[in-house]
């Protein structure tokens, strides 16, 4: 006997808008089906009515977590369209931004993940930690979250030696805690239990379901755009790519945090030789006809833009295919056969950006059945059986 | 396997399909090919070229027909493959059967320009709200919306 | 005697549920920042709370997406009487970079009444705990 | 005039108002322990030291707005916090510290009280479950289904490790364990596995932190609460609060030896021996996180149930001894 819990748009383990339907026997998950489309807020209509300046701004607010990523692939793809070649000091500060904000994501994310886990106290801790890089941050571009640091054809504000130096103490200060994490993550037995064999994700599903970021590496497959594709400057930095092949949410904390460690070595590298000379150059206000496509290695994956100019100051078409849609199938494939309690972990594991997957949605073959949208505004009400399925025994009949 | 490589390789492969090559930048290569091998093309490019991650796939619409680009990524490359769909019959192959990974892109095609993709495995509305009317498609550009009243609270309209 | 003692427990402990329709997530993430140690509400009696039977004051961030409309009426009807909204974040106060998007209602006032409007974009952790505190002062 | 003294002795000292006093200030004893480890605030600006912070959640759920749910079995879903309070209230009665002295025991001290003692501290579990079935809300259903495929877990291991020591001692009345203890204290000491057992199966009698399935937030909600609002949920707020100092004060009189001394003395050392065991409880939801609800049922057959029987020998053992 199955039946459906409503894991609905409002939903303490889910920090944003979406709903998830679970075919469950028992406590045995039989089948996902995510539904999203509660964020969507219709960004790329929005961004063929603003000029290329509003539109940094507009694709700063996809995300608030990783705001500068999509910024700077955004301006990217823009500076290719207007052949424009920014400064390599612009460059090195608008990398420096973007490992500070790799730095930001992972260490929320442990903390989500503890939260999750029900490890409170490892929430604390990493949050609070997660308070040295947003001082940093906050010295540097004035905000804590939105950073407005690019513009097109370069950065907009400077780096001088005091701030430097407190980069470097605060990475320091962040080395020592990390490790920590890492001696917490890999053997505190209740946290690791709870993580180990959770959410698997074999390596073949993972390159079949075209997974990207943290997810796809803890299942062995080695796919980094600062590897692959190195724009601007990563060419020049040399620093690990970091997998794990145990393909399960303990494998993606610890790619995670050595993830981190890698991000201190750039951090400290772009700080120690920044080149002289200037941030940032004009940018015209017409691009002529032509299209670019840039990728960028964002903290939860590969993040993509395709833009499309046509001579006016207002792009014909900008697509923004953030890191989480990709993961989505990956998540519904590691949900089957999982148990109820895991689902916040699974879902966490991918770390999910909803508002980034949000300018567009997925589901995938969930099993089909008469297709009855539960309309689950009032999740809490919907008592979906009143007897409680048998348990895991008896022959449990695949949906497909 | 640097880029001027590849390029041989794909046109010997592809020959009178690619009816399109161009390389403008480092690692970036376009494609255009008719919509009919689209998914041939694919296979080619996930056994032999070792492009099994598709990045996304991008619709523009050019008033006349719809361009659809499909962004195909390898450790070496990232190859854009285009197809040209006329807007009076928007019909598209569907490639799930080679990259299962596509189907939440061709969804949202679905969506977003109302493209009809064939024998895709699921095809209910994906990125609207439940209760958006059928035949709007909203990144079409003769698409308009109207914005939704403001009420200001409070009484001062 | 009795309603000083209801109105002292309700401004000494205010319950909140974290309801968000549609945002960047960069409110999200300050509203659960305020939790942590550097900032820690709880010393002001305020709890995380997941369903909505047991909070008081909803603190909502994003615009109002035309999906989630309904589900945001909803949850503010299954929260017990005497409730409170705070919109956080410019997002929530007027659709902020996304005001006019076709999918997109405005502020979360075009649905549920707000009782106190936090701005910044994201509005910082202390800035959160000043309009809660000034919500409890209005009381 | 005894009926006065019984009615007070019931209302007032050990009864519910004592009861409701100490409850929250263990609950605030806690919260305050469990946020220092975070190293954070915890509860200040309410009171004193954010003493009066429990009591504020009290009153302010008591004036909030009441709502049933209408599919749900109204009678029963009103009288559960009702019928908890008076379970665990009638458990507070029967912990030694009142009765001080042996020769004239006091109507709540007789032979095999820790057994009812016991049997009490088992209802609530019961009581869980029904609230979460009542208020068919489906996650509340599953938050009760995993309060009782805990209980299958923790509770004969408890069981255990509480009556190791009073098969030592020789009795089955509370107060004579206490005193057997406090004649000799050097055999404390053997029953100090039996204390960790007891104390790892009263976190998980107590649902708190690494055994918190039943009412886990990330998972499902509220889990068996997730209906409850105003008045019933401060009842049943109140009655883990109460259920948690005497489940401190049982393991306090069988494993720590009981309250010595007179009426003053005997209530002090109440006092500072459930904090410590308290602070314990806190110290361990502070560091563990929370397991999958097989994984407590593998845990405690597979770790704590052999423990406890081992205790159990070992004791036998002693006692074959010792006489």
């Amino acid at each position: 006997m199955k039946f459906e819990i409503p894991i609905g748009p409002q939903h303490p383990a889910l920090k944003e808008p979406i709903s998830l339907r679970m075919t469950v026997e028992g406590e045995v998950i039989r089948d996902a089906d995510i539904r999203l489309g509660y964020n969507h807020r219709g960004l790329e209509k929005l961004a063929e009515e603003k000029t290329w300046i509003q539109n940094i701004y507009l694709t700063e607010r996809i995300c608030g977590i990783c705001s500068h990523s999509h910024t700077s692939c955004y301006v990217q793809g823009v500076e290719k369209l207007m052949e424009l070649a920014p400064p390599r000091r612009g460059l090195y500060i608008r990398y420096l931004i973007s490992e500070l904000e790799r730095v930001h994501s992972h260490l929320l994310w442990l903390g989500v993940a503890g939260h999750e886990a029900g490890f409170d106290s490892f929430f604390m801790y990493t949050w609070r930690d997660r308070e040295v890089v947003m001082d940093l941050l906050e010295m540097i571009s004035g905000n804590r979250v939105h950073y407005a640091m690019n513009a097109i054809g370069g950065v907009r504000r400077d780096l001088d030696d005091a701030q430097r130096q407190k980069i470097l103490d605060g990475v320091a200060v962040l080395r020592k805690r990390t490790e920590y994490y890492f001696h917490i993550g890999a053997n505190e037995p209740s946290f690791v239990g709870r993580l180990a064999g959770v959410g698997r994700l074999t390596k073949e599903r993972a390159v079949a379901l075209c997974a990207v970021g943290p997810t796809a590496r803890a299942s062995g497959v080695a796919r980094d755009v600062r590897k692959d594709d190195p724009y601007a400057v990563y060419d020049e930095i040399d620093f690990e790519l970091c997998t794990a092949d145990t393909c399960d949410v303990l494998g993606r904390t610890v790619v995670r945090i050595k993830e981190l460690m890698e991000s201190y070595k750039i951090i400290e590298f772009i700080v120690r030789n920044l080149p002289a000379g200037e941030i940032a150059v004009r940018a015209p206000r017409k691009a002529k006809p032509n299209e670019a496509v840039s990728r960028y290695e964002a903290p939860r994956g590969e993040n993509i833009h395709y833009i499309k100019s046509n001579g006016s100051d207002k792009p014909e078409r900008l697509k923004v295919r953030a890191p989480t849609l990709a993961n989505y199938p990956a998540t519904v494939e590691m949900l089957r056969n999982g148990f109820i309690a895991d689902i916040p972990l699974i879902f966490a594991a991918i770390d999910p950006c909803i508002c980034c997957a949000e300018r567009s949605v997925e589901l995938i073959d969930a099993r089909s059945g008469e297709e009855r949208t539960v309309r689950m505004s009032d999740l809490r009400r919907l008592a979906a059986a009143r007897r409680r399925a048998s348990g895991l025994k008896g022959k449990a009949e695949w949906p497909f | 396997m640097s880029d001027e490589q590849i390029i041989e390789r794909l046109k010997q492969d592809l020959g009178a399909k690619a009816l399109e090559l161009t390389h403008p930048d480092k690692r970036r290569i376009f494609l255009k090919v008719v919509p009919a091998d689209l998914v041939s093309v694919a296979t080619l490019l996930r056994d032999a070229y070792d492009m099994a991650h598709l990045s996304t796939v991008s619709g523009v619409d050019k008033g006349a027909t719809f361009e659809v680009v499909y962004h195909f990524a390898s450790p070496v490359m990232n190859l854009n493959l285009r197809v040209e769909v006329p807007r009076e019959a928007p019909r598209l192959p569907s490639i799930c059967a080679v990259i299962p990974g596509a189907i939440l892109y061709e969804r949202e095609l679905q969506d977003m320009f109302g493209l009809t993709v064939e024998n895709i495995p699921d095809s209910r509305p994906l990125v609207l709200p439940d209760g958006w009317p059928a035949g709007q498609h909203p990144l079409r550009k003769d698409w308009k919306h109207e914005r939704p009243p403001e009420v200001i609270p409070g009484g001062k309209s | 005697m009795l309603k000083k003692l209801a109105r002292w427990s309700r401004l000494k402990s205010p319950w909140i549920l974290h309801l968000n329709s549609g945002a960047c997530n960069a409110c999200d993430i300050e509203i659960v920042a305020a939790l942590t140690p550097r900032f820690d509400v709880e010393r002001f009696g305020i709890l995380l709370k997941a369903t909505p039977r047991h909070a008081d004051v909803i603190v909502c961030s994003g615009p109002v997406t035309r999906q989630i409309k309904d589900r945001v009426i909803r949850i503010y009807e299954q929260v017990p009487d005497p409730k409170f909204v705070i919109a956080v974040g410019a997002c929530a106060m007027s659709g902020c970079v996304y005001r006019g998007a076709y999918n997109i209602m405005g502020g979360i006032d075009q649905v549920i009444p707000v009782d106190v409007y936090v701005p910044g974009c994201p509005a910082r952790p202390d800035a959160i705990i000043d309009g809660v505190v000034k919500l409890l002062g209005k009381l | 005039m005894a009926v006065l003294r019984t009615f007070l002795y019931l209302l007032v000292y050990p009864g519910l108002l004592f009861l409701f006093v100490y409850g929250t200030f263990c609950e605030w004893f806690d919260r305050k322990i469990y946020a220092r480890l975070q190293n954070r605030m915890g509860p200040t600006h309410t009171g004193r030291f954010g003493l009066l912070q429990p009591v504020a959640d009290f009153f302010k759920l008591l004036a909030k707005e009441d709502i049933v749910p209408e599919r749900a079995d109204k009678t029963l879903f009103s009288l559960l916090p009702v019928f908890g309070i008076a379970i665990v209230g009638a458990a507070g009665l029967l912990l030694p510290v009142w009765n001080f002295d042996l020769a004239v025991p006091g109507p709540t001290s007789f032979p095999g009280d820790i057994i009812v003692l016991l049997y009490l501290l088992s209802l609530p579990t019961l009581v869980f479950f029904l609230a979460g079935w009542a208020s068919t809300n489906f996650f509340s259903i599953i938050g009760g289904t995993r309060v009782l495929t805990m209980l299958f877990g923790y509770e004969v291991p408890l069981f255990l490790a509480v009556l190791s020591p009073a098969v030592l001692a020789g009795s089955w009345r509370l107060a004579e364990i206490a005193a057997f203890y406090q004649a000799r204290p050097l055999l404390v000491l053997p029953n100090l596995v039996g204390f960790v057992v007891a104390l790892i199966a009263v976190q998980a009698k107590l649902e708190r932190t690494p055994f918190d399935i039943p009412h886990a937030e990330t998972e499902i909600v509220g889990g068996t609460f997730t209906e409850y609002s105003g008045k019933k949920l401060a009842l049943f707020r109140l009655m883990i609060d109460i259920e948690m100092v005497v489940s401190a004060g049982l393991l306090a009189t069988v494993f720590l030896g009981g309250f010595p001394g007179g009426a003053l003395l005997g209530f002090a050392s109440f006092v500072v021996k459930t904090l410590f065991i308290i602070f314990l409880l806190s110290l361990i939801r502070a560091m563990t996180s929370r397991i999958r609800v097989d994984q407590v049922v593998l845990f405690a057959w597979k770790y704590l149930a052999p423990l406890a029987v081992a205790q159990l020998l070992a004791v036998i053992l002693i006692k074959g001894l010792r006489s």
